[in-house]
């Protein structure tokens, strides 16, 4: 009984390892077999000898923390931004009307070509990297908030006003948990944006933050760190869907759908 | 010359990558060596980069036999191993690249930079000119705070305010000046070269040394045309790039085009480059500019 | 929210049509404080329209709603409903249901109402492990707690069992008597609607097409032979006493009662 | 009666409008009274200029049509890739454990940083740019998919479980329009960017495209065709915001959610 | 699928536990071929638990349920159910939820069906308009197409009145009598389930606790005073002779009934 719990839960935390671990052995064999030239894919060997360089020295920390700040601010401020729009678009039909064209419009603006015009209303500070984050934040909690909201059961809303529950009683209760696994969706996406928007965003007038690492590792043709990056911000994805799913797995306990889950 | 058809395999593609600003774009309008390379049973494929990083990265990945750059991108590639040979450069343009300033700024000359914000391309010509300005004036590059951006977002950022000054090369260095809003502080005279130079890729130059000279022996004849008619190239150049006739005429000017040798102070030139660079720390490790240079096989 | 008062409810001339359809056509109904009134009918007659026209949940075609002489408009926040599917939140807990929009010390009065509704010791599971009836019953708990002006069943026991359901009846009486509030029940079973309510209505085509008031006195017996008399009258006229089916319903329900 | 129709009619069409007009406005205005540099934002009248410019030579519709091209190319694969795998691990627990978290890892990366190993892989044709396309298609559609699955009544599957459907009808009857309202929610976030990602895309040795337009314009500020791009852009969200609404409109008119819309 | 051709179902001590809380603990049932059961309980008894133990859609924690002689395995192919909810297909229009899973022509059918349940006008609407009792219709006209070799019946008339329930019962009959399925059938209504079984089981505490034959020769008449002994024989034991309970539903059903 406790062996095969110990292997069930071995299963459950190994299995989703395989893959990129696979990848990882199927890499390395390639280079050192020289099928794959290390100038142009460095071995993981060497990613990590690069990756060591960088933690040893302390400058990663640096990076990390720096992007791990601009994250944090552009991922609340474009968070509740967008959750509070698509909680009044997903509530009120005029609201919708009157936003939600202008926020599909704003939505579909590349950031690489809104940079100029991020510089003039901002200056090259941090406010621009955070603006940029936010922006990119808000619309996969914009879009996902607004579907969950518009698809409460209408029927248990009714229930709600029925049973004399005000504005705000009714969106604590009611609005918000049934539009939680939706939003859930939304946080997991914007969670992933926060890291990609950095990327563009730390193109502005950054000299610390793993965007800049990255984008100047390109620039500068260093593959090692090039490489070492993309691993990162694969981590960060990984770290972000655990991220989700804990909060799945806390918030979503009544829902059939997400149990058995490990 | 006569081709020799038996020699090569029938329609093999020449794949050259072109800026949007140089030579070889004036080479891709005129059609001449499509003509030319077509006797000899090959087709060229154009690929458009925005910027020689991209398209010495393109080289390394194999996507590419043939390019140009200014000065710095070759040398970064190199350090990252690109298989890339220098097969030709231009005469220097030393007045094609300056730094600048608001007109109405206190700033006057290289000397008040100290402790101010100067905006510029990370690893580019201009960041070497800026090491070299600061050098000559006293100064090194901790004595002012740098501010890395791409042309376009140091244009925004240095008409906002946001930063004191602004290392820029041509043409954006005159567009800018054609504002008329802003002051030169110094441009490359006596600091640097400036040169553009001409790459084919490792294995290419090896296989098809013929082909390498048709290009060379092309993109001659296009310089001597840019250098007697700048004003023709400003005319060529407007409506690609956007940008005002008159100020390409200037940037036109200033520049020579034509093609020489990569001589031994031309490779000297390359490695004082690298070599400072090595020493800002950009460079990751020493590199031998003399080890990429195309030496045909006797 | 007064409790021991109810609210009087009166529907004139009151219409309502879905697109082309028409449900109601003409209802006259009054409600006086307090009373209690079971409607009954076919299927798809429209109860559970009428039930959501007097919560407010809908806005009649024509004619007008009126709860204490005033129009209703908006949501009716005198009524509660017992709806006819049980509405539970699927993320609250059984006795979090039970509390909704209860202030003070809800959890108390919830846990005695599940108790009474006999679910007592299932107060903090999710409502998706319950049965058909125990839904039905925490919606039931819900409604009652709520105190309100007007109740407003619809089927509240429909997926009960012949002892639940006797219990759950009993319940519904002590309440009402207890508060006095404004009661409108939707029920299928005659005798049901005989034991609590105080008139009894039938809907068809649209209106109130028939009205019996209950004169027996409470606790009512179903032994009792006006009781039974009553049943057997209001099922004849349902089931028709032409019909063979009328004939079945005379004898299955109606003349063994007359016969006791 | 008909005339009200008509009342409503244009306020549903013209509302969301209002804002997108006012702010055009707004920008005119601060442009002629000297309040914004006409050289760091042009005028509205300078960038019609523009876009007549660009229309009327033709070359517009070249950028547009060989754009159009890719992003509908990377659309169908990035979107059907997605698809798939969101109702592959939608639907069987085991596929989720194995693929999610790998999945979750590769849409973490930005698409400029991963543009050194997409040359690498596709060279620095037209395979590499419809890739990046529909890489960037395929992660939304795929987690909005998984979501709708996930979250399809377990009830209406097991009713449809006793009356024989098999796989097939199952998914036709019964998976996929439960999981369509969320579906099309990431139709709509994919719609978006599909255009996009063109713009990190065609940086990768593109002369035509609209992506191409806006950063060779930036490239050399011509500061007039970066907004007109801007606008572009814009416009596309709103055509992409308008096939999603007429999505849901046709396919979900049995959702009382959807309903009265406009 | 055979029509005309029951399964028989076998259950061996099935027990069935969710969690801590056992629900059912040790059922032994044999369902002949064609044979009619109806089964009676208290809400929360496990009632739904057995259909779908039945249907294949729960495993017994213990136990062996045999179909035809076979170990049942994962979902009963033999059976249809016809759930306590009406699960409807939102998405798909009434008659396309009745012709669910049907091939051939199954639109006529599904047709005739809904104009069995008598809502033949209704085919082409949204399943989200239609009245609780005109879902739970939809539902049954589903069941009843699909010809089943065993048909699971969960309340099926539950939100029904007196007189579309009364033509239910009769279609049910008729159908079973035509086609020969074995039938299951849950209900709280005791009439209703001496009206159309072979057999009246009683779950209490787990088990199968009792176990009426119903030896009435069919068409069967409510009227009767067999029928009435029966019926009352069974309220008895489930409301409790000796309880005060008992004896109102003695008063109430049994000794009217005797008295004729
Ligand atoms: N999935 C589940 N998890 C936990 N408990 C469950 C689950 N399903 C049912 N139960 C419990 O099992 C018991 C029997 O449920 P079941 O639905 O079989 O009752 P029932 O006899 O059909 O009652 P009703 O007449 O009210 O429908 C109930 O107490 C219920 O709470
Ligand atoms: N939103 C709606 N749109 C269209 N028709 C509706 C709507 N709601 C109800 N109806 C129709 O109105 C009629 C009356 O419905 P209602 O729910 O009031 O019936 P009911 O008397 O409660 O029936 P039951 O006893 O079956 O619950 C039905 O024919 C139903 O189809
Ligand atoms: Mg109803
Ligand atoms: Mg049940």
């Amino acid at each position: 009984m406790k062996s095969s719990r110990w292997t069930e839960w071995t299963w459950g935390k190994a299995v989703p390892w395989v893959l990129p671990v696979a990848l990882l052995v199927a890499w390395q064999t390639a280079v050192e077999t020289g099928w794959l030239s290390s100038r142009v894919l460095p071995a993981p060997t060497a990613v990590m000898a690069a990756a060591w360089h960088l933690g040893s020295s302390g400058e990663l920390w640096q990076h990390l923390s720096i992007s791990f700040g601009r994250a944090v601010a552009g991922f609340a401020i474009g968070g509740s931004i967008g959750f509070l729009l698509g909680l009044v678009n997903g509530v009120f039909r005029p609201a919708e009307r009157l936003l939600d064209t202008s926020i599909q419009m704003i939505r579909n603006i590349p950031h690489l070509a809104m940079i100029p015009l991020v510089i003039l209303w901002f200056g090259i500070g941090e406010e621009a990297k955070v603006f940029l984050v936010a922006l990119g934040v808000l619309f996969p909690i914009y879009v996902n908030t607004w579907h969950g909201i518009r698809n409460v059961d209408a029927g248990l809303l009714e229930m709600g006003r029925v049973y004399g529950l005000g504005p705000w009683a009714l969106f604590w209760r009611i609005w918000l948990p049934g539009a939680l696994p939706a939003i859930l969706v939304g946080v997991r996406y914007a969670l992933g944006i926060m890291w990609l928007t950095l990327i563009v965003a730390e193109t502005i007038a950054a000299d610390r933050g793993i965007g800049y690492l990255a984008m100047n590792a390109r620039e500068f043709m260093q593959t090692d760190v090039v490489v070492f990056s993309i691993l990162l911000y694969a981590l960060f994805g990984k770290l972000a869907d655990s991220i989700a799913r804990f909060l799945e797995s806390r918030l979503l306990r009544w829902n059939v759908n997400y149990q058995h889950r490990p | 010359q006569k081709p020799s058809p038996t020699k090569k395999e029938e329609g093999e593609v020449i794949r050259i990558g072109y800026q949007k600003y140089g030579t070889l774009n004036m080479l891709k309008a005129r059609g001449d060596l499509e003509q030319r390379l077509k006797q000899l049973g090959y087709t060229v494929q154009w690929s458009l980069f925005p910027g020689g990083p991209q398209l010495l990265e393109a080289m390394n990945a194999g996507s590419l036999d043939f390019g140009h750059t200014g000065e710095a991108p070759p040398v970064f590639a190199q350090a990252a191993g690109t298989p890339l040979l220098y097969v030709a450069t231009t005469p220097p343009s030393p007045k094609a690249e300056a730094i600048l300033v608001r007109r109405d700024s206190s700033i006057r000359t290289v000397a008040d930079l100290k402790g101010k914000k100067v905006a510029l391309n990370k690893g580019s010509n201009v960041h070497y000119l800026l090491v070299q300005a600061l050098s000559k004036a006293g100064l090194t590059l901790s004595d002012i705070r740098p501010v890395y951006l791409p042309p376009a977002d140091a244009r925004a950022a240095f008409e906002q305010g946001s930063v004191d000054a602004w290392v820029i090369w041509d043409p954006f260095y005159a567009a800018a000046e054609q504002t008329g809003k802003v002051r030169v502080l110094a441009d490359g005279q006596g600091l640097v070269a400036n040169r553009e130079f001409f790459f084919a890729s490792r294995s290419f130059a090896q296989k098809h040394a013929d082909v390498v000279h048709v290009i060379l022996e092309e993109l001659k004849k296009v310089g001597q045309w840019a250098n007697r008619d700048p004003k023709g190239v400003a005319t060529f150049l407007a409506p690609e790039l956007g940008i005002d006739e008159a100020a390409l005429e200037i940037a036109s000017k200033r520049r020579t085009y034509g093609l020489e040798p990569i001589t031994n102070e031309v490779i000297a030139q390359q490695q004082t480059i690298a070599d400072q660079f090595y020493q800002l720390g950009l460079l990751p490790k020493k590199i031998d500019v003399n080890e990429a240079v195309w030496r045909e096989a006797k | 929210m007064g409790a021991g008062q109810g609210a009087e409810l009166v529907f004139v001339q009151v219409a309502k049509r879905f697109g082309a359809q028409s449900v109601l056509s003409g209802i006259d109904l009054t409600v006086k404080r307090g009373e209690f009134i079971a409607i009954i009918g076919r299927s798809g007659c429209g109860k559970s329209t009428l039930l959501r026209l007097a919560a407010g949940l809908e806005e009649p075609t024509s004619g007008i709603i009126q709860l204490d002489g005033e129009p209703l408009q908006g949501i009716n926040t005198k009524a509660r409903v017992m709806f006819q599917d049980a509405r539970l939140l699927p993320w609250r807990r059984v006795i979090d249901n039970v509390g909704l929009g209860l202030k003070g010390n809800w959890r108390e009065q919830a846990a005695k109402a599940l108790e009474q509704v006999g679910l007592a010791e299932r107060a903090n599971e999710w409502p998706s492990v319950l049965s058909g009836g125990q839904r039905q019953r925490v919606a039931l708990a819900r409604a009652l707690i709520s105190q309100p002006q007007v109740l407003l069943l619809d089927e509240p026991l429909g997926a009960l069992d012949a002892l639940t359901r006797i219990d759950m009846q009993r319940l519904i009486e002590r309440l009402w008597q207890e508060q006095h509030f404004t009661a409108l029940l939707v029920t299928h079973d005659v005798d049901e609607a005989v034991m609590l309510a105080d008139r009894v209505v039938l809907i068809e085509n649209g209106t109130c097409a028939f009205d019996w008031p209950v004169r027996l006195p409470r606790p009512r017996q179903r032994g009792d032979a006006a009781f039974a008399d009553l049943v057997e009258a209001i099922l004849r006229r349902i089931l028709g006493p032409e019909s063979e089916r009328g004939a079945i319903a005379a004898s299955s329900f109606g003349e063994k009662r007359r016969a006791l």
